[in-house]
């Protein structure tokens, strides 16, 4: 089978086991697993997205937070009846008052607005490489923060935003995982991935084959920036309320974590990456509250779960430094290597 | 002097070096010539102990040094001019030539010793402020030759120090070469330009394929038939 | 069920730490004392505990644990509004009671429901009481404001402090802002000090992490005015880290414990360092401890540990005496009418200034 | 060939480039023509790195101008000048380490045959043939420079003298009428360097492109290029066929030396 | 008080955060310096070096002995976080390190809550370091602490640099940090080098954190994050890996935090970060290797 064609036939079953998983699992599990599903597959949308920058691209982005924020307080403010935005948010200007759209229109409103604000930071800080790439989308992401904190005519300021109707269920997100793994397996996996993973490796060379280092990284940003403006929009009508410090550095370094743990140059690797920390950590989550056996009783000691997982965190990248699926898809019955992340040692310059 | 018995190389599921034996005595100039991808760096590299053997032995001053780590091979006496140069591209000139000598610690001699490279390259001492990274390719060359020079090894692996270098340029650098040869030093040498090569050594293995296809003095493999043919494997 | 379970979740790591820490350590101690004297309804009743580590996706999800497989009857928790609104629908959805020992942000039973009720007062209330306090007693008809625009607690305090001082007759002469975590104030107060004229106090809005340090750098700088603010003072860090320079500072409580407290608070301040070890780190250990009386008050009152009669009976709690005040609900009011503690600094230890009720009160 | 019937190419008029205070390249001028090889020789240092960088956008001059067939190509960036058609290889190879060997040639070869964004995602006819265009021409490319073996390596991981081989198909690929190569025989033993002579005439002969060959292996240079420019300290010393520069004194004394 | 007092007290004030961030930069830019790593666990060495301080000190012992007893701490807690963590992972990825030096952090912190919980506790300043000291008949005031922080972040730079660019060990660690195995190749003990850079770096680590817990008054396990944050932005302002752009970066910095808010009215001050970020990003695009990091040509 071509590599091609098993990209498409492993989209289309997972497309069907995401269906089954929609729209089967919350009438065989409770509310608990339900959920815990759906933030799988929801933060699985946000690692997807920053993988497109962080690990095709080689840009180590740290400001797709920002992103994820702007886009919940978008849908956020749109969303929110009418009767309560006058009370919650008295001084929106007049013409946000007079109406509220339905969850749809507004994910896709805070999706596109925040690719265009992709666009206006990506413009300049693209040029960027390395880590200063990393500390100028670190700065967007604090000045997204402190904007949300100040322009509290629009989000309330450092107090709680409320009143979102809660209506990210597990169909909503798993479609909306469907559609971001297919936009993404085919952008990656197109000559457009690969000028991406040219400039990954050598913009130098990229640029002399004629591929415009600039374009292509903005492209990768700007993309990633509209599915994290997406996966803002469903956080926002999971959780209902929120504040400028959701979405902030933890929530960075979780993704962070998730995506370098699965693999960064690897789609499903990201994906292996959300599904193995987040059920861990639940797992570690219920030991941590102290447990007996026989006659043995583990008292609870509530923070352990963090320690356990640092742990694991480094025992994993001493045995797999590329993650878990490293720069290889999961395939059918094989794993194909679809581009190594250079690190040999004669390379390292 | 130096002695490499049956010495196997992997990497990953590439043989590289697949059981190669050598010797070089004291004071003499060994050549190691060889198609492309034949393991000749690799060999080098490996007796410096930047890759590690997979099975055989080396033996320096009758103390085998296989895994032992390559700082300690340069206080042993081995310095190499490594493929691709390798030189510290954000330091200055004065700073490579400077960490040459880092297993060093008579000042005067060091001193002497970078006077002597300055008169083989002048270049050197013009740029002395230049980032190396910055230095033309040939320019970097000489460095790292100097480079490896600074260290007084009493063994001087060198990998290719032609290799991008002008004519005239290195007929000067092979005859620095055989001037040291004559104060004594010994050299292994790769060398692609095998004239040259067989020119100032004693003696010569032709390695192909990670094994050692032929070995001989130079003066016999010289015009040899049978060093065209151990290159291009037509012998097997 | 043999034991009446009630749901604790707790941000027992992360930001919100160090105030959730000591509540559950106070909550737990009430929980043991009601258990030792037997129980509610004859049975024992179980805190059901989760680190929810000051997030809000995984509040959600302990939240959906203990609603759906540890069907608990009623939830107790978080000292912050972050958390409460984080936890709230879903707290609304499945008609479980649910009390904030902790949150003051009286807008809270409005935004979620008619299952949330608050054990402390309002954060209208406290600074209410505060602006009445400084123009009353500290005769200061200008202000300073100083505001941590970093949380919703210190933001709110602010705004509702404008409104009754406003209202009273003050004059803010001039605002300034810092951000939660900074640990350098010499320019605000550098601008402070150059204000001429200079305000009769200074209203800062703060975090127990910060006002020490605000007030120590604020006296080093020379400025002496004197400084009130909301409980969020209320740690032993005030003193501790503001030192002498704690001088003349007053705020706004729940409760007084210190030397010279009720023998109540008295009898609490003793078992709470019996069973944790140390003295109570600040008046949330009593406000967790206060809550949990007041669930199984309600539980007691209801008759079964059924959610919905549980919510009837803590809606009509009435004049149950706590550790931090005696709290009422008026009726459809879900936020306690308390009376509220301000303490003064006098020679590096706490006094009680005054123990007043407003006599306006912000809208929430 | 008669060389002043054929077209000017590319032609640089007092090209000048010092790096704080360094001249490397002195009122450098060049015709190229069409279909010609030409060599640039001169000593270590002497600039012939910093004019390929110059011409190809990656450092622009301190005076002087660049023309490609008539247009000024100064200040254009690198991407847009390789679309105009001038590639390069580089002294010291620079591959797409983590690219296979086919990776590193498809994407240069997708610069003649661009699909858009919506296309990418949806896949319809255009894009399927583009990207067999592509796909064809890379494999023509590694075809001719024996690579079709090596398709499914990792770049990074082959013998030297296939990288430098991968990388003249990697120019190539990207349809150039000019193609620059940075000492593409530097490395390679006699047998390999003899090999690519042979190619590089291949090369023109088959694609029409004009080539210029920085080189110190003097028999390469001399058996294959039909001009020479010679270069040291930053300037031009002579200009002329093989024979001329061999015998002219000025040569010897720079660059080869009185052997 | 005049204008030009105003002015010299935020220019006071100025330096002696600028100093602090510095202090707090140098050694994240070690570290960095050597390795291409930019170490997280950099805020919890600094906080061991604190916590030791408050912890001595609550069981009597002098503050200049538990000061000297905290450096140590830090640099032994620098050492075993390279041994254990860092050293088997050094020839991975940069994101693969970044995410084990994530993970040190996640362990350090929660350690710490466990044992100390995460209450903040008093860090306890003997009164000199207390007083404060006035000019211009009290408009323009200062504390020994300030001053200290000053005197100590200008003299162990100075060692520092010294030691950088004058000593052999200095030299290798920067050619360390350009290619590791060209350092092996040369006959450098890149081990000794990296483990010497840890300690010192962790010692700077644990003095900083000591000055930085006696300007904020408490120490909290969670301390670290906040001066990490302000370091890697000053050191990258400066050019990441290099000392002397690290302290211009910290001093930048500083600056930049006191002046927006002396100098702009609080409307617009409580923008702050998002003012400082804005101009650092600025900064980044006219000098996109950092600010004493000349625009080079590349060579190619
Ligand atoms: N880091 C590596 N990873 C994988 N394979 C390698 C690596 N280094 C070398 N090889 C392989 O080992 C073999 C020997 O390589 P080596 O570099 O020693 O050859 P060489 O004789 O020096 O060739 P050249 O003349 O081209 O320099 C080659 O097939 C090469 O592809
Ligand atoms: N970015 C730079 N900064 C400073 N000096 C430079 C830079 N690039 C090149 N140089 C200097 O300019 C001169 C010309 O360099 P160039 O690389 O063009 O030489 P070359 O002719 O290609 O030499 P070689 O044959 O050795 O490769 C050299 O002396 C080099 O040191
Ligand atoms: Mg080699
Ligand atoms: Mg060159």
């Amino acid at each position: 089978m071509s590599r091609e064609a098993r990209i498409t036939l492993l989209v289309l079953v997972a497309l069907v086991a995401g269906a089954a998983v929609a729209f089967g699992a919350p009438h065989v599990l409770s509310d608990y697993f339900v959920r815990i599903i759906l933030l799988i597959a929801l933060n699985a949308i946000l690692v997807l997205a920053l993988s497109l920058s962080n690990g095709f691209t080689g840009v180590f982005s740290l400001g797709h937070v920002g992103f994820i924020g702007a886009g919940a307080y978008i849908s956020g403010i749109l969303s929110i009846p009418v009767q309560q935005k006058m009370a919650l948010l008295p001084h929106l200007p007049g013409f946000l008052h007079a109406f509220s759209l339905p969850f749809l229109p507004a994910t896709l409103v805070a999706g596109v607005l925040t690719a265009l604000l992709a666009v206006v930071v990506g413009y300049p800080l693209m040029r960027l490489s390395g880590y200063f790439v990393s500390v100028a989308t670190m700065g967007f992401l604090i000045i997204v923060n402190v904007v949300l904190i100040n322009a509290s005519d629009f989000t309330r300021g450092a107090r709680t935003f409320t009143g979102v109707p809660l209506e990210t269920t597990l169909p909503w997100v798993m479609g909306w995982l469907a559609i971001t793994v297919f936009v993404l397996a085919r952008l990656v996996y197109s000559p457009f991935g690969r000028a991406m993973k040219a400039v990954r490796d050598d913009t130098i060379a990229a640029s002399a084959v004629g591929i415009g280092v600039l374009r292509t990284r903005l492209i990768a940003f700007v993309i990633g920036a509209f599915f994290s403006g997406v996966g803002g929009s469903l956080y926002a009508h999971y959780l209902g309320s929120f504040s400028p410090n959701t979405f902030y550095f933890a929530l960075t370094m979780s993704l962070i974590t998730m995506l370098v743990l699965g693999g960064m140059g690897s789609l499903t690797g990201a994906v292996v990456g959300v599904i193995c920390v987040s059920l861990l950590s639940e797992v570690l989550r219920s030991v941590e509250r102290g447990f007996t056996i026989g006659d043995f009783a583990v008292p609870a000691l509530f923070g352990a779960s963090q320690i356990v997982l640092g742990f694991i965190f480094i025992l994993v990248m001493i045995f797999r430094p590329k993650g878990i699926m490293g720069d290889r898809e999961l395939t059918f019955g094989s794993t194909q290597r679809s581009a190594t992340v250079n690190q040999t040692e004669e390379r390292k310059r | 002097m130096l002695s490499v018995e049956n010495l196997e190389v992997n990497f990953g599921a590439v043989r590289a070096l697949k059981g190669i034996s050598l010797d070089v005595h004291a004071g003499e100039v060994v050549a190691l010539v060889g198609a492309n991808g034949a393991g000749k760096s690799t060999t080098l590299r490996t007796i410096s102990g930047l890759s590690r053997p997979r099975g055989g032995r080396i033996i320096f001053d009758g103390k085998p040094i296989g895994g032992v780590a390559p700082s300690r091979i340069v206080s042993l006496g081995i310095a190499q001019s490594p493929e691709g140069r390798r030189l510290f591209g954000g330091l200055t000139v004065a700073d490579n030539l400077r960490l040459g000598a880092c297993t060093r610690t008579d000042k005067d001699a060091i001193l002497r010793d970078s006077e002597r490279m300055f008169m083989l390259f002048p270049i050197l001492k013009q740029r002395l402020k230049q980032l190396a990274g910055t230095l033309s390719g040939g320019e970097q060359q000489q460095l790292a030759l100097a480079r490896a020079l600074m260290a007084a090894p009493r063994l001087l692996l060198l990998d290719e120090p032609s290799l991008g270098v002008a004519p005239l340029l290195v007929r000067h650098i092979f005859s620095a070469l055989a001037e040291l040869k004559r104060q004594g030093m010994t050299m292994l040498l790769v060398e692609q330009n095998i004239t040259l090569a067989l020119d100032l050594a004693d003696r010569a293995y032709v390695l192909r394929t990670g094994q050692v296809a032929l070995s001989g003095r130079s003066a016999e493999l010289r015009d040899s038939e049978r060093v065209a043919q151990a290159y291009l494997g037509a012998a097997t | 069920a043999d034991t009446i379970k009630i749901g604790y979740p707790a941000n027992l790591t992360g930001i919100q730490a160090s105030l959730d820490g000591p509540m559950l350590n106070g909550a737990k101690l009430a929980a043991s004392e009601i258990n030792a004297a037997g129980g509610v309804l004859g049975q024992q009743i179980e805190l059901v505990i989760y680190d929810s580590k000051s997030d809000s996706t995984t509040i959600s999800t302990v939240a959906s644990q203990l609603i759906d497989s540890d069907k608990v009857v009623g939830i107790i928790g978080f000292a912050d509004s972050d958390s409460v609104l984080a936890i709230g629908p879903q707290v609304q959805t499945a008609q479980i009671p649910f009390i904030t020992p902790g949150a003051t942000s009286p807008k809270l039973p409005s935004q979620l429901g008619n299952e949330i009720f608050l054990a402390a007062f309002g954060d209208n209330v406290q600074a209410a009481v505060g602006a009445e306090f400084a123009l009353n007693k500290l005769n200061g008809k200008t202000a300073y404001l100083l505001t941590d625009i970093g949380t919703e607690y210190t933001t709110l305090l602010s705004d509702y402090f404008v409104t009754a001082y406003e209202h009273g007759g003050g004059k803010i002469l001039e605002r300034d802002t810092y951000k939660i975590g900074d640990k350098t104030f010499t320019a605000q107060i550098a601008k402070l000090k150059a204000l001429s004229p200079q305000p009769d106090f200074v209203y800062a809005s703060s975090n127990a992490e910060e006002i020490g340090l605000i007030l120590k750098q604020m006296r080093q700088a020379g400025i002496n005015l004197p400084v009130v603010g909301g409980d969020g003072y209320d740690t032993p860090l005030l003193i501790q880290v503001g030192g002498d320079a704690a001088k003349d500072t007053y705020f706004t409580t729940h409760a007084y414990i210190g030397e010279g407290a009720t023998p109540k608070v008295q009898a609490f301040i003793d078992a709470y360092t019996k069973s944790v070890g140390n003295a109570p780190e600040n008046a949330f250990a009593a406000l967790g401890y206060d809550s949990v009386k007041l669930m199984a008050d309600a539980i007691e009152r209801a008759g079964a540990p059924d959610p919905a009669k549980i919510r009837d009976a803590l809606a009509a709690t009435s004049g149950l005496d706590g550790v931090t005040g005696t709290i009422t609900y008026r009726p459809g009011i879900s936020v306690p009418d308390k009376s509220v503690s301000v303490i003064g600094v006098k020679d590096g230890k706490l006094v009680l200034a005054s123990e007043a009720a407003p006599t306006f009160v912000a809208e929430p | 060939m008669d060389r002043q019937s054929s077209r000017v190419l590319l032609r640089t008029v007092g090209l000048t480039k010092a790096f704080r205070g360094l001249v490397a390249l002195r009122d450098h001028s060049i015709e190229l023509h069409e279909r010609e090889i030409i060599g640039v020789i001169g000593p270590n240092g002497s600039g012939k790195s910093t004019l390929f960088n110059l011409i190809t956008g990656f450092s622009q001059p301190n005076s002087g101008s660049i023309e490609m067939e008539g247009r000024s190509i100064v200040g254009l960036r690198t991407s847009q000048i390789v679309a105009m058609g001038i590639a390069r290889t580089f002294q010291g190879s620079r591959l797409f380490g983590s690219l296979s060997v086919a990776q590193n040639v498809l994407t240069a070869a997708q610069l003649r045959h661009p699909v858009g964004a919506a296309d990418t995602v949806l896949r319809g006819r255009r894009y399927r043939e583009r990207v067999a265009a592509t796909r064809q021409k890379a494999d023509e490319l590694l075809d001719l420079m024996g690579l079709t073996d090596q398709a499914g390596r990792v770049a990074a991981d082959l013998p030297y003298g296939d990288q430098r081989r991968l990388e003249i198909a990697r120019a190539l690929a990207t349809g150039p009428q000019l193609l620059l190569l940075d000492e593409p025989a530097a490395g390679l033993d006699s047998n390999e360097t003899k090999v690519l002579a042979a190619l590089i005439r291949t090369i023109r002969d088959r694609y029409g492109v004009t080539v210029v060959v920085v080189e110190h292996d003097m028999d390469l240079i001399m058996a294959l290029c039909e001009r020479i420019q010679v270069l040291a300290t930053g300037e031009v010393i002579c200009v002329g066929t093989p024979e001329q520069v061999r015998e002219h004194p000025k040569v010897r004394e720079a660059y080869l030396g009185h052997a | 008080m005049t204008q030009l007092d105003y002015i010299l007290q935020q220019i006071v004030n100025a330096v002696s955060l600028g100093s602090l961030y510095a202090l707090v930069a140098v050694g994240l830019s070690i570290v960095f310096g050597v390795l291409k790593l930019t170490n997280f666990a950099h805020g919890d060495v600094m906080m061991v070096g604190a916590f030791g301080v408050a912890l001595l000190v609550g069981i009597g012992v002098p503050f200049p002995v538990a000061v000297i007893c905290g450096i140590a701490a830090a640099a032994a807690a620098g050492f075993l976080i390279e041994r254990i963590a860092y050293r088997p992972i050094r020839d991975a990825p940069d994101v693969a390190r970044l995410l084990t030096s994530l993970a040190v952090t996640y362990i350090i912190e929660n350690v710490g809550i466990l044992v100390f919980t995460s209450s903040p506790r008093n860090f306890p300043l003997p009164d000199i370091l207390n007083t404060s000291w006035e000019m211009s008949n009290g408009a323009i005031t200062f504390t020994s602490i300030n001053l200290l922080t000053i005197a100590l972040t200008f003299v162990s730079l100075l060692l520092l640099g010294w030691f950088i660019t004058r000593t052999t060990t200095g030299l290798g660690m920067r050619a360390a940090a350009e290619d590791m195995s060209a350092a092996h190749l040369v006959g450098l003990n890149v081990n000794r080098l990296i483990i010497v850079a840890f300690i010192v770096a962790s010692a700077y680590a644990g003095l900083a954190g000591i000055l930085w817990a006696a300007q904020a008054g408490v120490v909290q396990p969670q301390m670290g994050f906040t001066p990490l944050l302000k370091a890697f932005v000053a050191a990258i302002i400066g050019g990441f890996g290099s000392i002397a752009g690290a302290l211009v970066g910290g001093y930048i910095l500083g600056a930049l935090e006191i002046f927006i808010v002396a100098f702009l009215p609080s409307s617009v001050s409580s923008y702050r970060d998002a003012i400082v970020f804005a101009v650092l990003i600025a900064f980044l695009l006219v000098r996109p290797g950092g600010l004493l990091q000349p625009n080079r040509e590349i060579k190619l």
